[in-house]
């Protein structure tokens, strides 16, 4: 506490020096004209949306991108139950889960804009790699697919009639 | 070749295997020599020694001091290798087996001088040693002459002629004793004195016991050979008689030092661990002694078997042996010195009990005993109980600090081995250390035989976990006069009978006995007994008997199988039977505390093939006079015969074991001359038809999938084999396999496994399995050979059962040696090692901490600075 | 069959050993053996009586004779049940009381073997009296046990009229025991010899380019920096985006 | 048929009977050897028997380490040498009717495989029994080669070590050539689909605005 207060103490001081000087009569660098900024904002506005567009496909394609990445990725990872294998396919089951959630906030760039179609490739990406992750899964025998993943399950028989007996005694 | 061996190797590895610094770490073993025959006190050699040979065909030499084993020595399996003479003089020991060889061994470590075989039938032969001669003393009826054959010790070589002793006297009822030099024939009513060994005309004595009808050698210092005659004892003095008379059943023959007076020495039991010791001189009683024992023995009789005495006012020591194969060595002057028990070679029945849990524990168990009470009350108990932990923390004085010694650990591991032998003595033993917590004798009784094996059933009614009332055992045998049953009930942690000394006489010939499933309202379990008028009696006789009910009866001589069904009447009503017409050599039933926790097997393909796992199914293995065996799986609720399997050419021993849905049998093929191990493996197929419910009535048709794979097992011979056992039925199956060079084997069911595939193809590794390709012989690695190098003479049978962990198993083998340890067939996974580094951890943990706090310093510095850039 | 003759040139070769006396008793032992061969094919008789209430008197359910084992050639002559009898084995079938029966095995010049085995009456009643006999047998063909199923094997309840339980409808099938598993010794040492015999020689010469041989490791390998470095320039903007805030 | 067959077997088992009567009264062998000494420790000679048919038969050693066990009647055997600490073969010892022996190595899977051995047996320890494990020890090798640590250091030295190598101006260079050229090799995807998307929409719309958030991510990217 006493640190910061003094570290503050400090920044006032700083600020104190920094603010005795005047700004506004500083000259402008060289080739910096205040009354260009208005005209050069007309001139991006135009391409400003095909930017925006642009942006918002990357966005879109960047998890088919990741496909052939992901699937090499597996590849090595091969499919034996270990821990690096597990924490990459925890990696490839979780992020694109991640992304499907946050779908609307990756998006909330370009309010307005019509991107149901960028929107709708994104999905398709991240259900692509979620199948490839769950595929993964699978090849490696993580899914409870088959009867044997519910053998522990599988409570001991009743018996119904009971039993006793032995060779006699002499 | 390799790359299997390779493999197998790297199972071992991965399965069990001890470390060296563990070496009686979880075991013990203690050696025994069985019931003593003869023995010789050694008290003038620097190092004070005992020799024994017993009944058990071993020769041992003991220290006097302590009692424990020096060396030992076992001679042949059998009533062949029976000693039958046994003699320690001039730096050797000799010994005669039944089967005709002499031994000559070394007293100080027991290796061997010499050994021949005595070109007689040894049966109507007497023998004595004396200088470096060897007399065989045949002494025939037929021509009226005692024959002397002298031999060299040595080299077993004729000595001299065969001297004859003409004996005019000699009739067909004579019967003739040798002690030391001497040779004494009782002849009507008079005892005649030889000295075979003597050169030149030979010299009778001869003493009259009119009374006489039997002659024993008795106990007696050198140079006094002594017989009992009746109640006259006849000490050869110098080549004079001398004969006292002392009432008393077992005496020795002494001389005091300075008077050369003849002393006798006589023992008598008083209770069953009181024994009374008195010194006659003269027939003058001249002390008499009372000895508390700490054992209880037969109260019937008790033999000398040697003594050594010294100084003017003689103070002797004494070995003794009971009836109950325990062996004392006594002085006295009233001091019990060592205590062995050797009834402990004839176990017949073991059993693993639970301890109490500790007084501390009690109390919390008792708070949540009675649940009416009110909230109020149920708090103070809380704060009763703990207060009255705190206290018991505090002080050590407290109550629950005294009995600490026997309570219960935290994992179970904590244990008391009741053993019963035949000879009615039953043991308790602390499991971690073999100590013998109590002994109780049971007069006047006799065990059961079941297939040519002695067998008392041991009852484990009621275990410690019930706090209020005891833990109760009973105990099955018959009494030797009648045959009668007599039950014995008794608490197991104090050895206490509840029914008296005599037990619980049940006044009928039991048949049958088994153990009810059902607790009644004391959470006592009822034991069912069957008399031979197929009369079902119940003890205690308010015990549930679940239904239905059935009882199936094995005839052994005959081979025929009989199923009853309880009626609700207790009656019998005969369901099913089946005739082997072959005699019965083993049965083999489930372990009824078996659990079986996977309900399948899962193939490489991750598929499931369910087990037949059958309750009622039992294994009756039978062997014909022209050495075919047959197994035959019988389930005996519907009394079908599920499968008949027949191994031609095979002969014994036979040794089963039937757990879960598999079966594993060994026997000797005479064919190959070796020992192969069979193991039958049943399912049910790859779909469960009743996954819930078990009905053998109902599954009558169903025949399951048997697999069946043979192996050879390059031993010798096999003594006895046994199955591991857990508490859940997780952890995996090992079998124990006692070998008949004294080694127990641990064999993990892997290797037995009869799905063992041809060939391993890559997808059946793939799964992480670990799959063994099939080779026909068993690999015998000596790191699965779990008493390591303490060897086990004639194991008799190995007991196992389930810890409170588990990943654990307790094994107790027992037969000349007893072997206590523990197993855990996949490793011990659910404790923390052994050789777990706390330190290391703690280290390595405080290390991160510091190392994280130190560099989120650094950063937080560097952020700084790169701030400032 | 062969069986037995193995046996007797093993005792064959005892004999030598032995005194003339047990070559001629043993010689008597080969003929009667081979007598029997020749006429131990006989039929024999399997009589079955029943209990229909739950004392211990049972009566005559029929006769079958035994024609041959190995292909099932049997032949049933059994009494049908008259009302009365009926009436005996409903009423066990509704105590749920046990329909038990007492099996006479009668072979000539042999002890008559007795047998018993039993079944659910209901389950008796429900298969309206169709039943079939498992008969065991030992390595000898001796019988050992039989069992009794009944076509239903669960009882469901349901009504049965007496009409269906007139008369039974039964089946018998032998089952002769399984010769036990001998270790694989065989297949073992030639399995061993090939793998000898493939050392020797020396496994088959890889000839394959280096390309051919690892193109499984170098194609992924191609890939995955193809595909890194199409992705890098953008984690270097971002990186760099980042490093410049 | 029964009948004749348990006959059969009542005269088969008769003959069986008979030959182990002649067998009991057949002539008894004397099998010899010596176990040569596997220690200097005189102390092996008393824990080491040779045992036949798992203690049927025993033969006990003297000082010499040798063995002789009597009445052995004819047959084939299996001789095992027993000692805690040292292994030996097993030797398989026939005798014929005649008195005669043979000794070959014990083979179960080859029956008819033979090994002769010299008889009288001479037998040699082939080792001491190993029972135990080793206990692991600790060494800094196995911690460094530990394919987790490997893994753990690679990255560390990626992370520290690459960055400093990359200050060198030379270099950096040398890595944004690369990387402008592998920039130009793969055409971007995102332009080629805005392009085509937006070809239709050529012209800017006005009531577009440039929002705080869009100016932020061109600055982003005209900084790349």
């Amino acid at each position: 506490m006493t640190a910061n207060k003094q570290s503050n103490a400090k920044r006032m001081k700083w600020a104190v020096d920094f603010t005795n000087r005047n700004r506004t009569d500083l000259p402008s660098p060289p080739g910096y004209c205040p009354s260009n900024n208005s005209v050069q904002s007309d001139v991006t506005n135009q391409t400003d949306s095909n930017l925006l567009i642009k942006k918002c496909w990357e966005v879109a394609l960047a998890p088919i991108k990741q496909v052939p990445m992901n699937i090499v990725i597996m590849y090595m990872a091969g499919n034996s139950i270990s821990i690096f294998p597990i924490m990459m396919v925890g990696m490839l089951i979780v992020r694109p889960f991640k992304a499907l959630f946050t779908l609307s906030s990756s998006f909330k760039m370009i309010e307005g804009h019509n991107v149901l179609g960028q929107k709708c490739i994104y999905l398709i990406g991240n259900i692509v790699n979620i199948i490839l992750a769950l595929y993964k899964c699978q090849s490696m025998g993580l899914l409870p697919s088959h009867s044997s993943d519910w053998l522990s399950f599988v409570l001991p028989q009743t018996r119904i009639e009971y039993s006793a007996g032995g060779v006699l005694f002499s | 070749m390799l790359k299997y061996l390779l493999l197998a190797v790297l199972c071992i590895a991965q399965t069990h295997s001890l470390y060296e610094d563990q070496v009686g770490k979880f075991d013990w073993k203690q050696s025994y020599v069985g019931k003593l025959k003869f023995s010789h006190i050694d008290s003038r050699a620097n190092i004070k020694r005992i020799y024994v040979a017993s009944e058990d065909n071993a020769v041992a030499s003991l220290s006097l001091g302590s009692g424990t084993l020096l060396w030992r020595q076992v001679l042949e399996k059998g009533p062949q290798g029976a000693i039958v003479y046994f003699h320690y003089g001039a730096n050797s020991l000799v010994t005669v087996s039944f089967n005709g060889l002499i031994r000559v061994w070394n007293p100080n470590d027991g290796s061997l001088l010499a050994g021949w075989t005595l070109p007689l039938n040894i049966r109507h032969v007497k023998f004595m040693v004396d200088g470096g001669n060897f007399y065989a003393i045949e002494v025939s009826s037929a021509i009226k002459t005692v024959l002397v054959h002298t031999y060299k010790l040595a080299s077993g070589s004729l000595n001299d002629v065969v001297k004859k002793i003409p004996a005019t006297w000699l009739t067909e009822s004579t019967y003739c004793e040798t002690n030391q030099n001497v040779l004494a024939c009782l002849v009507q009513g008079s005892v005649k004195i030889l000295f075979p060994s003597s050169g030149g005309q030979t010299q009778i004595l001869e003493q009259s016991v009119p009374s006489a009808t039997f002659l024993t050698p008795v106990s007696s210092a050198i140079g006094l050979p002594s017989f009992k005659a009746g109640n006259v004892v006849i000490t050869v003095n110098n080549k004079n008689i001398e004969t006292s008379q002392i009432e008393c059943n077992s005496v020795h023959v002494d001389k005091t030092e300075d008077t050369n007076k003849v002393l006798a020495i006589c023992v008598r039991p008083l209770s069953k661990s009181n024994i009374e010791v008195d010194i006659f001189i003269s027939q003058q009683k001249i002390s008499s002694n009372n000895l508390q024992l700490k054992t209880q023995i037969a109260q019937s009789d008790i033999n000398v078997q040697s003594c050594f005495c010294k100084g003017s006012s003689p103070s002797c020591f004494c070995i003794l042996s009971s009836q109950d194969h325990t062996t004392l060595f006594i002085s006295t002057q009233g001091k019990v010195v060592w205590i062995r028990e050797e009834a402990l070679t004839s176990i017949i029945s073991a059993e693993f009990l639970d301890l109490p849990v500790s007084d501390v524990d009690a109390a919390i168990e008792k708070e949540f005993d009675n649940q009416e009470c009110g909230y109020f009350e149920m708090f103070t108990r809380r704060l009763m109980s703990q207060f009255y932990q705190i206290q018991t923390l505090l002080s050590i004085e407290s109550p629950a600090f005294k009995s600490s010694a026997l309570v219960r650990d935290k994992f179970g591991l904590h244990k008391l081995i009741l053993s019963v032998t035949s000879v009615g003595k039953v043991f308790a033993m602390d499991n971690l250390s073999g100590k013998i917590l109590w002994t109780l004798y049971l007069a006047n009784v006799t065990p059961y035989s079941v297939t040519g094996k002695q067998f008392a059933p041991v009852f484990v009614q009621r275990s410690t976990r019930y706090v209020p009332y005891p833990a109760q055992v009973s105990i099955l045998f018959k009494q030797s006069t009648s045959k009668e049953g007599v039950l014995f009930t008794l608490d197991p942690i104090t050895g206490q009978l509840i029914h008296g000394d005599q037990g619980q006489k049940l006044g009928y010939q039991v048949e049958l006995s088994t153990l009810l499933p059902g607790v009644n309202k004391n959470h006592l379990r009822g034991i069912l007994l069957l008399d031979s008028n197929n009369q079902i009696h119940l003890e205690p006789p308010s015990s549930p008997v679940p239904k239905p009910y059935f009882i199936y009866k094995v005839h052994p001589q005959f081979g025929v199988l009989t199923g009853y069904f309880v009626q609700e009447d207790l009656k019998l009503q005969k369901v099913w039977e089946l005739n082997f017409g072959q005699p019965v050599v083993h049965v083999a039933s489930k372990n009824p505390v078996e659990k079986v926790h996977s309900q399948g097997r899962v193939l490489y393909d991750r598929s499931v093939l369910y087990k037949y796992l059958n309750p009622n199914l039992i294994a009756v293995a039978t062997h014909t006079p022209d050495n075919v065996f047959s197994i035959h799986l019988v389930d005996v609720v519907s009394g079908n015969l599920v499968e008949s399997i027949i191994h031609k050419r095979t002969m014994g021993p036979f040794h089963m074991v039937h757990s879960e849905n598999w079966l594993v049998y060994v026997y000797f093929n005479e064919k190959t001359r070796r020992n192969e191990v069979s193991t039958v493996e049943m399912f049910e197929g790859k779909t469960q038809s009743n996954s819930t419910a078990f009905s053998s009535l109902s599954k009558s048709l169903f025949k399951p999938i048997l697999d069946k794979q043979s192996y050879i097992l390059p031993v010798s011979q096999v003594d006895a084999i046994k199955e591991t056992i857990t508490e859940k039925g997780i952890t995996s199956k090992h079998i124990l396999i006692a070998l008949g060079t004294g080694s127990i084997l641990e064999m993990p069911w892997m290797f037995l496994d009869p799905r063992r595939p041809a060939q391993v193809t890559p997808d059946m590794r793939e799964e992480g399995q670990v799959v063994l390709e099939y080779t026909p012989e068993l690999p015998i690695l000596s790191e699965a050979i779990i008493n390591y190098n303490q060897t086990l003479y004639g194991i008799k049978n190995i007991h196992t059962a389930p810890s409170g962990l588990e990943s654990t198993c307790f094994v107790f083998a027992h037969g000349l040696d007893l072997f206590y340890t523990r197993v855990a067939p996949s490793k011990t996974f659910d404790i923390l090692k052994e050789d777990f580094d706390y330190a290391l951890i703690c280290l390595v943990l405080g290390a991160l901490i510091v190392g994280t706090v130190v560099s989120k310093k650094l950063a937080s510095r560097k952020t700084l600075k790169q701030a400032w850039k | 069959m062969a069986e037995i003759k193995i046996q007797i040139s093993r005792f064959a070769g005892k004999i030598n050993m032995s005194s003339f006396i047990y070559q001629i008793e043993s010689l008597f032992g080969t003929l009667l053996l081979l007598f029997l061969v020749q006429t131990c094919q006989g039929a024999y008789e399997i009589k079955l009586l029943h209990y229909l209430d739950d004392s211990n008197f049972s009566t005559t359910r029929g006769v079958v004779e035994v024609h041959n084992v190995d292909s099932n050639d049997v032949t049933f002559r059994q009494h049908p049940l008259n009302p009365g009898d009926i009436k005996q084995l409903k009423a066990l079938a509704e105590k749920d009381a046990f329909y038990r029966m007492d099996i006479v095995i009668q072979q000539t010049n042999k002890k008559d073997i007795v047998l018993s085995t039993y079944a659910k009456a209901c389950s008796m009643v429900e298969s309206k009296l169709h039943d079939s006999f498992n008969v065991y047998l030992d390595h000898n063909n001796n019988v050992v046990g039989i069992s009794l199923l009944p076509y239903e094997n669960l009882c469901s309840g349901k009504h049965v009229t007496d009409a269906d339980l007139a008369a039974f409808r039964s089946k018998m099938y032998f089952y002769a025991p399984e010769n036990g598993p001998v270790p694989d010794t065989l297949s073992y040492i030639q399995k061993i010899e090939r793998e000898r015999e493939a050392r020797e020689k020396g496994g088959p010469k890889d000839n394959r380019s280096f390309l051919q041989k690892y193109w499984m490791y170098l194609v992924p390998l191609a890939i995955f920096l193809a595909v890194s470095g199409a992705a890098n320039p953008d984690a270097q903007s971002g990186g760099g985006g980042g490093g410049a805030r | 048929m029964n009948y004749y067959l348990s006959l059969v077997t009542i005269v088969i088992s008769l003959h069986v009977v008979r030959s182990q009567e002649v067998d009991s009264t057949q002539e008894k062998h004397d099998i010899e050897g010596r176990v040569l000494a596997p220690t200097h420790d005189p102390s092996w000679i008393s824990s080491t028997q040779v045992y036949i048919r798992g203690g049927q038969f025993i033969g006990f050693l003297k000082d010499d380490g040798s063995f002789t066990i009597k009445n052995v009647p004819t047959g084939s055997y299996v001789l095992e040498v027993v000692n805690p600490d040292y292994q030996f073969d097993p030797i398989r010892v026939e005798i014929n009717s005649k008195g005669k022996f043979r000794a070959r190595k014990v083979d179960y899977i080859q029956l008819s495989k033979i090994t002769p051995l010299p008889y009288p047996l001479r037998l040699k320890t082939i080792g001491k029994i190993k029972y135990f494990q080793t206990r692991e020890q600790w060494r800094a090798t196995d911690l460094l080669f530990n394919p987790m640590v490997l893994m753990m250091v690679a990255p560390l030295f990626l992370i520290m070590i690459l960055p400093r190598l990359m200050n060198d101006p030379e270099t950096r260079k040398e890595m944004e050539q690369l990387q402008s050229m592998t920039k130009l090799d793969v055409p971007e995807m995102s332009e080629m689909l805005t392009s085509y998307f937006g070809g239709a929409p050529k012209k800017p719309k006005a009531a577009v605005k440039p929002k705080p958030s869009a100016s932020k991510l061109q600055a982003g990217s005209s900084s790349g």
